[in-house]
């Protein structure tokens, strides 16, 4: 126990910061699990954040109706969203909603009551790392459970092939809209969360390079399972201490090696650290290779 | 009226410099629909190893600029060896593709950070003699301006008369159009990939050496700057369009100044340009000047 | 002058085509006919090295090409005119053609386009056009050019009339044997088969991936099997070899 | 009668790929559409699955009009189909193949199922167990584990069968369900084609083994060049002669 607390006393930080960003990985999980490739939830992590900042430091609403804010409203956003950008594909919808988050970062720059460039600050300090901990096993189980679900199927199958799957009756785009908000939901509350964790919010916090940051978590761990965006949340988020912790030095070189590690993920291991721990049923099986000739 | 005419020039000059950005981030849109988001690293370490080779080994901007650019196109040759043609026959190659190209991106980015180190910097004084001409009260327009459009043009008429003449140049048109009739008419296509990544890069280094030239600042994360823009300016002109992106990055680049001068400040300035690239994604998705090619991701 | 020897071709763990051996001599123009999906395409698609071979040997002019790369292969002299045409449609006819002769030397190609246009005065009519905008039949004949146009030992045709109206088809039947008179070398496939055996001289008949009939076009024609093979008679299963 | 296809017209710029189709299917017939490369016959099925909006005519299946639904709105009236170039979910396993098809049986809110209430937990299992009677049906029961990717191509037609049948439907489109198999693959499946069909489902089938249409269907219609030549029984379409010159090309003797 003493070393527990000693240990969270060095890293607890780093502790939270894989937690949160664990859960925005698997945010942005639920959308690739439909092969909608979105770099809006770092802004609906935003949104939550403010929302649910703004509620606390203005309006003193108590933490867990305004945690709860920050969860709705990036969802309610995602519908407005969502509504006219699910038409779109690939990387068109990537830019779309790399928009709507430029123009999210814009209005908490330029609005009052967001606290403008320099953020919203004096938010009360009640997130601790056991509720980020709960959010993130709560968030994964809903994840593992709707991976196993008609709705997971439905979702998995519009992204290997969408006219198939329609088909096959599955209403693509109210399936899609859903997963949008789910994944908005989870990365509102991730934000929430934060907020509360830091005293201030600053625009900087969510921008396009934290959207990426996100598809990576998701690439290198591999987007298969819960898992996967976990792993690979924990990995990256911990990396830069690891390499301090075998004496690489901050800069250059720890960047680098950064970027070295997901291209030797992306041509090696195309499913992901998770395809390590757990091979996808049956890929070592050729069935060709016996009787072929008849 | 005055300040109105000052900002319409700078901003024709600065959107020159997106145009010629985004016409390499397009030309490898256009013939492999792949972005290639290494491409602002590139524009980086462009303009770093000119300053480079102007600062350092005394050399003249002259012999500067197309050997930093020639530098920024074995970039390009690198870029596609390591990060794109090991994928080209995967099945999720746009998406991956996407991804290897952060990668690289991060790589180019640690790689400018360590040769160049984080400060900004500038090109050593006398670089390029400016004249400042005054062309009316309070509007003036320097001799660097007009170089640096001059280079912008001088390239894309090049770039133009090279697609649209050569040899090599119908090769790539015909790749990009497609590439089972171009490996038929016994086109090496690997090659050609190649060599639009070369000239593709090349541009975006040379984009940057101007942009560092203009702004007279360079760092390892100017890309940054200049990567959503030339994205929105893509979008705005049409994925794989040459004279979209130009006269998207001109679009992108007066609407900037624009909303600077009408509104007085500078906050709104990206919000309009991205609010007006959110709105042509909805209204027409294929850009101002792009074909109709919404393909499945 | 093309010999392929006991040639397989797998699309994954398909089987496209099983152990083949035919011959083209020059001069000759050979069909290699039969239903869809018997594997036609794909042999053409093998012998220009757009498809790698499982097994066997393709031999050109006393070389072995099998593992030669698609350009070298046009270079070498196997053009193939694909089917759907592939006509390059954002691209003039002209340019279409003078990419045809990519793999000349720069000096001819002005000369072989004059041939060309002389050849199909309708391209030289058309010359401005984008190639996409021509008729189904007027992108046949600028594919059937712009093969020409690398001045090919062997032509491959991949199922020149398909979707054609009749008369094309006509026509281009006529610009086949024209061809086939002045020498040219041709593989041609077709699901037409009685047109394309008329102007071959020896046929292949092809069925899931094997050649089921050959010798020489005339007589084929009269043989049963040849029906049986696109109808379905009750005859033809016991021609499989087991 | 239960499927009518009545004066169907599809064009694509200029091209003409069908003009007035018109046959009928009855019910629980094995109805074969054949026809040479490029007659339309995918193009067809594209229509009756939703996939295209027909330049003209009309399709009603049991009274209700196909032409103006979306696919899902078309699988939902009980029509399922496969497809030539199989479309599969390659990276997901056979079981999941079979079982996302099952939405429409499932015929339950989304929400019990996210939040795993206990009332879900027994239909899941019902379902699943249906899938697997389903793979059995088919010869897969092994394979349920299976990534769709690993199978040998004749096992990716038969799950893609599998997959089309998950959801009960009553009208089935096989488009190739037997191209490129081996023979015993192809009698399995043609017993199968029989099974259904004697169970009261209608199926309307592609295909070019002319051995498997002559031996299986019912009744026959004839495209070619967007354009029905005929419907009529087997040995009718073996001798009719328009149909031998489409295939075959014309006898040289006309001018």
């Amino acid at each position: 126990m003493e070393h527990l607390v000693q240990f969270y006393a060095i890293y607890g930080s780093l502790i939270n910061f894989i937690g949160l960003n664990a859960l925005l990985a698997l945010s942005l999980n639920v959308t690739l699990a439909a092969g909608m490739l979105s770099l809006g939830n770092a802004a609906f992590a935003a949104l939550g954040a403010y929302t649910a900042g703004i509620l606390t430091v203005h309006y003193h609403l108590p933490f867990i109706p305004a945690i709860a804010a920050g969860a709705i409203l990036p969802g309610l956003a995602a519908v407005v969203l969502g509504l006219p950008v699910l038409r779109l594909k690939g990387v068109f919808l990537a830019m779309a909603t790399l928009a709507f988050g430029e123009v999210v970062r814009i209005a908490a720059v330029n609005l009052e009551i967001t606290g403008g460039a320099e953020g919203l600050t004096g938010i009360p300090n009640v997130t601790n790392v056991w509720m980020i901990y709960l959010a993130l096993a709560l968030a994964a189980y809903f994840v593992a459970v709707l991976r196993r679900s008609q709705l997971g199927w439905g979702l998995l199958s519009i992204r290997e092939d969408e006219t198939a799957a329609a088909c096959l009756g599955i209403p693509i785009f109210r399936y899609k809209l859903l997963a949008f908000v789910i994944g908005a939901m989870l990365a509102g509350l991730a934000g929430a969360l934060y907020a509360h964790l830091n005293y201030l919010i600053t625009p900087r916090d969510y921008g396009f390079f934290i959207a990426v940051d996100l598809l990576i978590y998701n690439i290198v761990g591999g987007t298969r399972a819960w898992y996967g965006p976990v792993m690979g949340a924990a990995l990256l988020t911990a990396l830069p201490e690891i390499l301090r912790g075998i004496g690489v030095a901050a800069g250059p070189i720890r960047m680098g090696v950064n970027g070295l590690i997901l291209l030797l993920v992306i041509l090696f291991l195309p499913n992901g650290l998770a395809s390590l721990i757990n091979r996808p049923r049956a890929v070592t099986a050729t069935p060709e290779a016996s009787g072929q000739r008849a | 009226m005055n300040l109105f005419a000052q900002q319409l020039i700078n901003g024709l000059f600065i959107g020159s410099v997106y145009g010629l950005f985004a016409v390499g981030y397009t030309l490898v849109f256009g013939v492999l629909d792949i972005l290639n988001l290494a491409h602002a690293a590139v524009f980086t370490l462009g303009g770093l190893s000119a300053l480079w080779l102007a600062q350092h080994a005394g050399w003249s901007i002259w012999i500067a600029f197309p050997a930093a650019t020639m530098l920024a196109g074995l970039l390009g040759l690198l870029l596609n060896a390591v990060a794109f043609a090991p994928l080209r026959h995967r099945s999720d190659s746009q998406f991956s593709g996407l991804i290897s190209s952060i990668a690289m991106a991060i790589v180019f980015e640690a790689l400018s950070l360590g040769l160049f180190g984080a400060r900004a910097v500038r090109f050593p004084a006398g670089t390029v003699k400016v004249h400042i001409w005054q062309l009316g009260p309070s509007v003036t327009i320097t001799s660097l301006q007009v170089s640096i459009v001059a280079v912008v043009v001088l390239l894309m008429v090049a770039l133009t008369l090279f697609l649209k003449r050569s040899r090599a140049g119908k090769a790539i048109r015909a790749v990009a159009e497609n590439e089972r009739a171009a490996l038929l008419l016994g086109i090496d296509v690997r090659g050609i990939i190649a060599f639009t990544f070369f000239i593709s890069s090349a541009l975006g280094g040379a984009a940057g050496i101007l942009y560092g030239l203009y702004f007279d600042s360079l760092g390892p994360d100017m890309g940054r700057s200049i990567e959503l823009k030339g994205l929105a300016v893509i979008i705005l002109g049409g994925m794989g369009s040459i004279p979209g992106a130009i006269l998207g990055g001109l679009a992108f680049g007066l609407s900037e100044v624009l909303t600077v001068a009408i509104s007085g400040t500078s906050n709104l300035r990206d919000a309009v340009a991205f609010m007006v690239l959110f709105a042509i994604l909805l209204l027409r998705p294929s850009g101002l000047l792009g074909r109709a090619r919404m393909r499945e991701a | 002058m093309l010999e392929v020897d006991g040639l397989t071709v797998c699309y994954g763990p398909i089987e496209a085509l099983r152990e083949i051996s035919f011959g083209v001599t020059q001069g000759t123009v050979v069909s290699l006919v039969g239903p869809n999906g018997a594997g036609k395409t794909t042999a053409l698609n093998a012998i220009s090295g757009l498809l790698p071979a499982t097994q066997g040997r393709i031999i050109f002019q006393g070389r072995d090409i099998t593992r030669m790369s698609s350009h070298q292969r046009v270079a070498a002299g196997i053009v193939q005119v694909p089917e759907g045409r592939l006509v390059l449609a954002g691209m003039s006819v002209h340019e279409n053609l003078e990419l045809g002769g990519y793999c000349r030397p720069r000096k001819e190609i002005a000369t072989g386009i004059a041939q060309m246009e002389s050849r199909f005065p309708i391209l030289a009519e058309r010359r401005h056009m984008l190639a996409g905008t021509l008729s189904g039949g007027e992108q046949q004949m600028l594919a059937i050019a712009r093969g020409l146009m690398a001045r090919p030992k062997l032509l491959l045709l991949d199922e020149p009339s398909l979707g054609l109206a009749p008369l094309m088809v006509q026509l281009i039947f006529e610009i086949i044997s024209e061809l086939q008179s002045g020498g040219q070398t041709i593989l041609l496939v077709e699901q037409n088969a009685r047109q394309a055996m008329a102007v071959s001289s020896h046929a292949y008949v092809m069925e899931s991936g094997r050649i089921v009939l050959h010798g020489e076009a005339r007589q084929l024609m009269a043989d049963p099997v040849l029906i049986d093979s696109y109808l379905g008679g009750p005859s033809e299963r016991s021609k499989d070899k087991q | 009668m239960n499927l009518k296809v009545d004066t169907i017209s599809q064009h694509f710029g200029g091209l003409q790929a069908l003009s007035s189709v018109s046959f009928e299917v009855a019910p629980g017939a094995i109805h074969g559409l054949i026809g040479p490369n490029g007659a339309g016959k995918t193009t067809l099925i594209n229509i009756l699955s939703g996939l295209y909006r027909p330049s003209g005519g009309r399709v009603y299946y049991r009274q209700k009009a196909l032409h103006r639904l979306r696919p899902h709105q078309i699988a939902n009236l009980g029509v399922a189909r496969t497809f030539q170039n199989i479309r599969l979910f390659p990276s997901m396993t056979c079981l999941e193949n079979v079982q996302a098809a099952q939405h429409l049986i499932a015929g339950r809110p989304l929400l019990p199922q996210l939040l795993r209430l206990p009332a879900a937990g027994k239909e899941d299992r019902d379902l699943e167990a249906k899938a697997r009677a389903t793979l059995g049906r088919v010869g897969l029961d092994g394979k349920a584990a299976w990534l769709a990717k690993n199978l040998s191509y004749g096992e990716r037609r038969r799950l893609e069968i599998a997959r089309a049948l998950a959801a009960n439907p009553t009208l089935v489109l096989l488009d190739e369900p037997v191209a490129g198999m081996r023979r015993n693959e192809a009698a399995q499946v043609a017993d199968l084609v029989r099974a259904l069909a004697a169970g009261g489902m209608t199926i309307l089938l592609i295909e070019h083994n002319m051995a498997f249409v002559m031996a299986l269907c019912t009744m026959i219609t004839v495209l070619n060049f967007g354009q029905v030549i005929t419907t009529g029984r087997p040995e009718e379409i073996r001798s009719h002669r328009e149909v031998i010159e489409a295939y075959l090309g014309r006898e040289k003797s006309h001018a």
